[in-house]
């Protein structure tokens, strides 16, 4: 178990390496110039200032050496300055955690509490009408998008009944209810896939865990339906959602980029986008990884929950 | 084993017909099974795969899942039938009068929970044992069961045990609320030879103990052999013979019986016995054959057996039942096997071929 | 012994072409999001030769003959958008789009993630773990993310960079998709058997591992373009797929976001087909599986 | 049990393999290694069948694929036809593969669900030749009628549209196309019910006598292999326990495990007294840590100290028997 934990966690540093290395790589290679976002295409005339800017920013130095300088600041913290704005990136990605971290977390929460029930409906009735109504609806779902899904929600709910603003976002801080308000429909929006394909995963998990042998034993033992489903099949099935949770927030993380930008939501998301547009390059740099640690640390924890949930793991050396 | 108790059966299963609808057609799993079981009896059910015995024991136990599934006949236990019974009456049978062993004990435990939680969760449910009653209660089971260390294997998951280790506990868990009904379904199929005689020998030991009524399913004939009161053949989803074990063995009279005794090695026979292999192969349960269906493969066929199916009557001995027009030994069977053998029928020719052992010639047709 | 293996004489069903064979096992909603597939695919490639389809990018009320936001109507069947611009004529030019973007990443993830996939999980060793590890690395970015970084770093964005960068993008799922199943495949006894009787690694891997591959990437593939479809629409809806005027679903229901509270129908449209397309993909795949699955489980 | 040793190899110029000191390992992680199979040696003459028995886990299957060198063995010698085929090349083992054949457990498995009957038996030609279409078919059909499937009904087919006593057929079919002087059964029967067990048998040794092959027949089941074998090997947990001739070997079991093992058979007839006291748990040691000494002593009731002090050795019972044991069940000499 404990050399679970250690191969787990060297993995987890190494791939943390490899993709800030990658996104390095990515910044600096393609096509581009960083010079182009710092100083207006006019002013490149002046080979003397283009230089000082460029030696100000270490551009001149090899690839590697720059890699290390700023491998050696990040892991300080330090992701480096905006080159639009000054500020640090660090500072600017953790002021906006708040607003993309709830619209995760209640996304997320929202969708298993809503997708697992179905799930479990589905698979306990398979072949049944109501399987199939929920199973077309998740398929059908599964092909909504979270731009169209938000901008159905934003005239229905918004510019027709009313019920929540269009656009904005009320801090926590600031009103609970304000918080609420503005964090339902970007939640919502992303909610759709997500509900479609946690359903269709504890479905199609469910229906194969109810065919093993255990279940008719569980069963020959007269057990209750509803003791067997929730205390001996939702079990192994809950570890594929553990995972498809995880791998899921990828696609979510993509999500909320739209949604935040829909929206007008002031996240991580919305700020890649504009930094995106404005050349920001550290920004984008900073962003890009940030997120794809994320990612990253999420998996691994992915990972270790198998370590409790599964004994057959646990156990394995 | 105990003696015949009199009074009515334990068990009585009358024109048991199980179906499974699939895209191809129906499959006609059990065709029509009769028979019945004394309290403290043994009953053997012998037949290769696809011959209905697993399905059979399931409909009994009202185990096969599945909206496809259709059963009909009666299964009276303890005189009330079973088969129309509702799943919630059904689950006070289950476990406390009516349990089973599965063939895999790899894939019949849960692999995610503690042998503890799987041998007392039905316990608790049907005795109302508290945690301490409960834990006892595992313990004395898994001592019974001959596992060593109870209380520390009351902690462990399925995967920490090896196979023979699983199967006790397999059957801990089927005794747990004393049964008075045990199906064993292929037991020791999944296990190496010498567990598995292990296993047999602790099956049948609780049997005489708890004087529980026991169906033992198998495809192997040495299983059920000394260790079963009555046994029961089936062949494509009918019983084809059934008799009490021993008088079964001294005097098989279906061919099919007769054929599949023939066509297994023994280690009592000497080395490079020529085999009398069954020709063709099992029919297909969607549209089984009219009339006998082990009459394209069996040696004594005539034209009764194509186009009358026999029904299973009582011989000489009323205790053996048989379905066959011509049984093995009788004139009929004689006259009919010359013919056959003359008309250079397969299946005939394959066994007079392998009644001479120095032959080694194909028997392909 | 049973020669007993007479040559069955094929079935009524079996004299049917195979194609009506095919379609006759589908459901009726499986049939109808074929059919709507062959339209779609059908209106992108022949879109120059359809009469009456308008020039999409021609803006009406410049010229004098058209106004924007304009209801349906027989010259315009879906209407106009806020450049009074034929919805119809944008959405099947639209429709390249999204479908030269899947079929790239369906193209080169088939192509190249089957094939790496293939040979290293049929040759496990080092190579297995070299090429995993920079699967694993680039799936360790989320996909938009990635996408919108490198797109953003290229500078030009034209259907031939979009459809090649999501392309190269696909390649690392479908690596390891085929080489979870090429694992599994070189240890079947086929395989084994393959190697005992001489054949060469290189027949092994052509003959016996891919052929058994391919099926389950190609299922793979059906849901996989509906994901990139997605993904493509996410992309032009923020504004970072194919430059306009060239015309993209993501790009249209973005244009019309900002007059959905005078006409919603130029964002319904787009949405609709984009929804209908990516559905009718998703609807026919899981048939495909489902279909694959049957017939696995009857062996 | 178990040992090593050699009393039991021949010598003479009809011995076609000679196995010694075989020896196969396998990493399981955390860099210890299962020890399948530790340091077994063991014959064949040409002509003869090897039967090789024993439980789950002994080494058995390791071992028939170790010959033909899938996987390469850890150590130890196979000497094919005076050549040890540790030393060759991967392309000069590739060369000899016509000579040495297998057949697999699986039988529907073995098969390329992809391809056709007429594809899969053809496939050995296509490597070797010959190259020529007509001539490959002539020898494909040749071969499926020999195993008893009609080749014109079979060729187009692909095998899930056969039953598993068909596969295991045409499986055959393709392992002798090419002419193999050695075939290794790896429990081609134990996947198969009784009645098609016993066409199989047959059908093997039918051939065997028609190409005059020689066969390792590996399996779990011992009447299968007393039927089928004119020598067999006992295995336990990586180690041979006894070697002897079928009909001597099942009469006169002289290692406590193979008495054990034959005690347990199930047997077709009711008169036959059953041991009814073996209920408690005799479970295999793990192949990770094998007990030292003699491999089988955790589970023998005649073990006593000299047991887990020293490994037995092979010896003689008799010309044609030998058993490597401490306290033998039958006299032996020295």
């Amino acid at each position: 178990m404990g050399s679970f934990i250690a191969t787990r966690l060297v993995r987890l540093v190494a791939t943390l390496l490899a993709v800030s290395f990658l996104t390095f790589l990515l910044v600096n290679l393609l096509p581009g110039d960083a010079i182009n976002a710092l100083i207006p295409i006019e002013a490149q005339q002046d080979q003397e200032y283009v230089a000082q800017v460029r030696a100000e920013w270490g551009l001149d130095d090899p690839m590697l050496v720059r890699y290390g300088k700023w491998l050696g600041d990040a892991v300080r913290g330090d992701l480096g300055d905006s080159i639009v704005t000054s500020r640090a990136v660090s500072s600017e990605i953790a002021h906006r955690i708040p607003v993309t971290g709830e619209l995760m977390i209640v996304t997320v929460i929202f969708s298993v509490l809503l997708a697992v029930p179905l799930g479990v409906m589905s698979a306990y009735r398979e072949g049944s009408r109501l399987d199939q109504f929920i199973s077309g609806g998740a398929q059908f779902a599964l092909s909504v998008p979270g731009f169209v899904a938000g901008l159905l929600f934003i005239y229905v709910f918004a510019m027709k009944l009313g019920w929540f603003p269009a656009t904005g976002w009320t801090r926590i801080s600031n009103s609970i209810s304000g918080n609420l308000m503005t964090v339902t429909l970007p939640a919502l929006s992303l909610s759709v896939i997500e509900v479609a394909v946690y359903t269709r995963v504890v479905r199609s998990d469910l229906v194969t865990t109810l065919k093993e042998d255990y279940i008719l034993s569980a069963r020959s033992k007269g057990l209750r339906d509803g003791f067997i489903l929730f205390r001996h099949a939702l079990r192994p099935s809950s570890l594929t959602l553990i995972t498809v949770v995880g791998l899921n927030i990828g696609l979510l993380l993509g999500g909320t980029v739209v949604v935040e930008f829909l929206f007008a939501l002031p996240g991580l998301g919305k700020r890649l986008l504009d930094a995106i547009f404005q050349r920001d390059f550290m920004m984008v740099q900073g962003i890009t990884v940030f997120v794809a640690m994320v990612y990253v640390v999420v998996n691994t924890l992915v990972d270790l929950v198998y370590l409790v949930v599964d004994p057959r793991i646990r156990k394995a050396d | 084993m105990a003696d015949n108790v009199a009074g009515s059966p334990l068990l009585e299963v009358d024109d048991l017909r199980t179906t499974f609808t699939i895209p191809a057609g129906d499959v006609k799993a059990v065709r029509g099974v009769s028979f019945s079981l004394e309290q403290g009896r043994t009953l053997g059910i012998v037949g290769e795969s696809g011959s209905g015995k697993t399905v059979l024991a399931r409909s009994i136990m009202r185990l096969n899942l599945g909206s496809n599934v259709t059963t009909t006949g009666t299964a009276a236990f303890n005189g009330s039938d079973v088969l129309t019974r509702s799943p919630g009456e059904m689950r006070e049978l289950w476990g406390t009068e009516m349990a089973m062993v599965f063939q895999d004990p790899m894939t019949s435990l849960n692999p995610l929970v503690r042998v503890q939680r799987q041998v007392t969760e039905h316990l608790c449910r049907h005795l109302n044992l508290n945690r301490a009653e409960a834990r006892q209660a595992a313990v004395d089971l898994l001592r019974e069961v001959r596992i060593p260390d109870p209380e520390t294997r009351l902690r462990s998951f399925p995967h920490e045990l090896s196979g023979g280790m699983r199967q006790r506990v397999c059957i801990a868990v089927a005794l747990a609320c004393e049964p008075s009904l045990l199906f064993a379904d292929e037991p020791t199929t999944a296990l190496d030879v010498t567990v598995q005689h292990q296993i047999l020998n602790l099956l049948s030991r609780e049997q005489t103990d708890r004087e529980m009524a026991m169906v033992l399913v198998t495809h192997d004939l040495g299983v059920v052999a000394g260790r079963t009161d009555d046994t029961m053949v089936m062949y494509a989803g009918t019983v084809v013979e059934h008799a009490p074990t021993a008088s079964l063995f001294a005097d098989m009279r279906h061919p099919y019986s007769e054929a599949l005794m023939r066509s297994i090695p023994r280690t009592s026979l000497p080395s490079h016995t020529r085999l009398a292999a069954i020709t063709g192969r099992p029919p297909d349960l969607i549209d089984p054959p009219s009339g006998c269906a082990f009459s394209p493969r069996c040696p004594y066929v005539q034209d009764q057996c194509v186009n009358e199916e026999p029904p299973l009557v009582e011989t000489d001995d009323p205790a053996h039942r048989l379905a066959c027009w011509t049984p093995v030994g009788s004139p009929e069977a004689r006259a009919a096997f010359e013919k056959n053998l003359a008309a250079g029928l397969q299946q005939a020719v394959a066994v007079d071929i392998s009644a001479a052992p120095s032959s080694t010639g194909g028997v392909d047709g | 012994m049973d020669t007993a293996l007479d040559p069955a004489a094929p079935t009524e069903a079996a004299r049917r072409p195979w194609i009506r064979r095919f379609v006759s096992k589908m459901p009726w909603t499986t049939r109808f999001c074929a059919s709507w597939l062959i339209v779609i695919v059908g209106a992108a490639v022949f879109a120059d030769l359809i009469p009456g389809l308008a020039d999409p990018n021609y803006q009406g009320f410049l010229f004098g003959d058209g106004a924007t936001n304009e209801s349906p109507s027989l010259t315009h069947f879906l209407g106009t958008d806020n450049n009074s611009r034929d919805i119809l004529a944008r959405i099947v030019y639209g429709a390249r789009v999204s479908l030269t973007v899947a079929l790239a990443a369906v193209f080169m993830g088939v192509v190249f993630g089957g094939f790496f996939g293939s040979l290293v999980g049929f040759v496990r060793g080092r190579t297995d773990s070299a090429v995993m590890a920079v699967v694993d690395v680039i799936l360790a970015f989320p996909g938009l993310v990635l996408l919108l970084t490198v797109v953003t770093l290229l500078g030009r964005r034209d259907l031939v960079v979009i459809a090649t960068v999501i392309g190269f993008l696909s390649i690392p799922p479908y690596t390891r998709v085929a080489r979870a199943n090429a694992l599994s495949i070189s240890r079947r006894e086929f395989v084994t058997a393959a190697r005992a009787i001489g054949t060469r690694k290189r027949s092994i891997l052509f003959r016996e591992v891919i052929p058994n591959v391919l099926p389950t990437l190609l299922a793979y593939a059906m849901v996989n373009a509906a994901v990139i479809i997605l993904l493509e629409g996410a992309l032009a809806f923020l504004g970072l797929s194919v430059e306009p005027p060239t015309s993209s679903w993501g790009t249209m229901v973005n244009a019309a976001r900002v007059d959905l509270q005078i006409n919603v129908w130029p964002a319904i449209w787009p949405s609709l087909a984009l929804v209908f397309t990516v559905y009718s993909l998703n609807n026919v795949g899981d048939w495909l599986r489902r279909l694959r699955s049957v017939r696995s489980a009857a062996l | 049990m178990a040992g090593t040793g050699k009393a039991h190899l021949r010598t003479g110029e009809d011995v076609l393999v000679s196995v010694e000191d075989l020896v196969v390992e396998f990493p399981c992680g955390r860099g210890r290694t299962v020890k399948a199979v530790s340091g077994i040696s063991f014959d064949i003459r040409s002509g003869e069948t090897l039967g090789l028995v024993g439980e789950s886990g002994c080494g058995k299957s390791t071992t028939g694929r170790a010959i033909i060198q899938l996987p390469r063995p850890t150590s130890g010698s196979v000497v094919f036809r005076g050549v040890d085929l540790a030393d060759l090349s991967d392309e000069e083992i590739r060369q000899r593969r016509t000579h040495i054949q297998m057949i697999f457990q699986d039988p529907i498995s073995s098969l390329n669900p992809r391809r056709t009957v007429g594809e899969i038996v053809a496939e050995p030609l296509r490597v070797w030749g010959p190259s020529d279409a007509d001539e490959q078919k002539a020898i494909v059909d040749r071969m499926l009628d020999a195993v008893g499937v009609d080749p014109d009904a079979a060729r187009d087919k692909r095998p899930h549209e056969f039953s598993g006593g068909q596969c295991q057929r045409i499986s055959i079919a393709r392992s002798l196309v090419v002419g193999p002087d050695l075939l290794i059964c790896d429990e081609p029967v134990s996947a198969l019910d009784v009645s098609v067990q016993a066409q199989i048998l047959n059908l093997l040794e039918d051939l065997k006598a028609e190409y005059g092959l020689t066969m390792v027949f590996i399996a779990h089941d011992l009447a299968v292999v007393k039927n089928i074998s004119d020598r067999v090997a006992v295995m336990y947990l990586g180690k041979l326990c006894e070697v002897a001739g079928p009909d001597t070997l099942y009469a006169e079991a002289a290692h406590p495990y193979t008495d054990l093992l034959l005690g347990s058979v199930p047997k077709p007839d009711p008169t036959v007294e059953i041991d009814e006291s073996l209920v408690d748990d005799g479970e295999l040691p793990s192949p990770i840590n094998p007990p030292s000494g003699c491999r089988f002593r955790t589970r023998c009731d005649r073990a006593t100290d000299v047991c887990s002090a020293e490994e037995p050795k092979m010896r003689a019972v008799d010309d044609e028997h030998f058993v490597a044991c401490h306290h033998p069940l039958v006299a032996v000499a020295g």
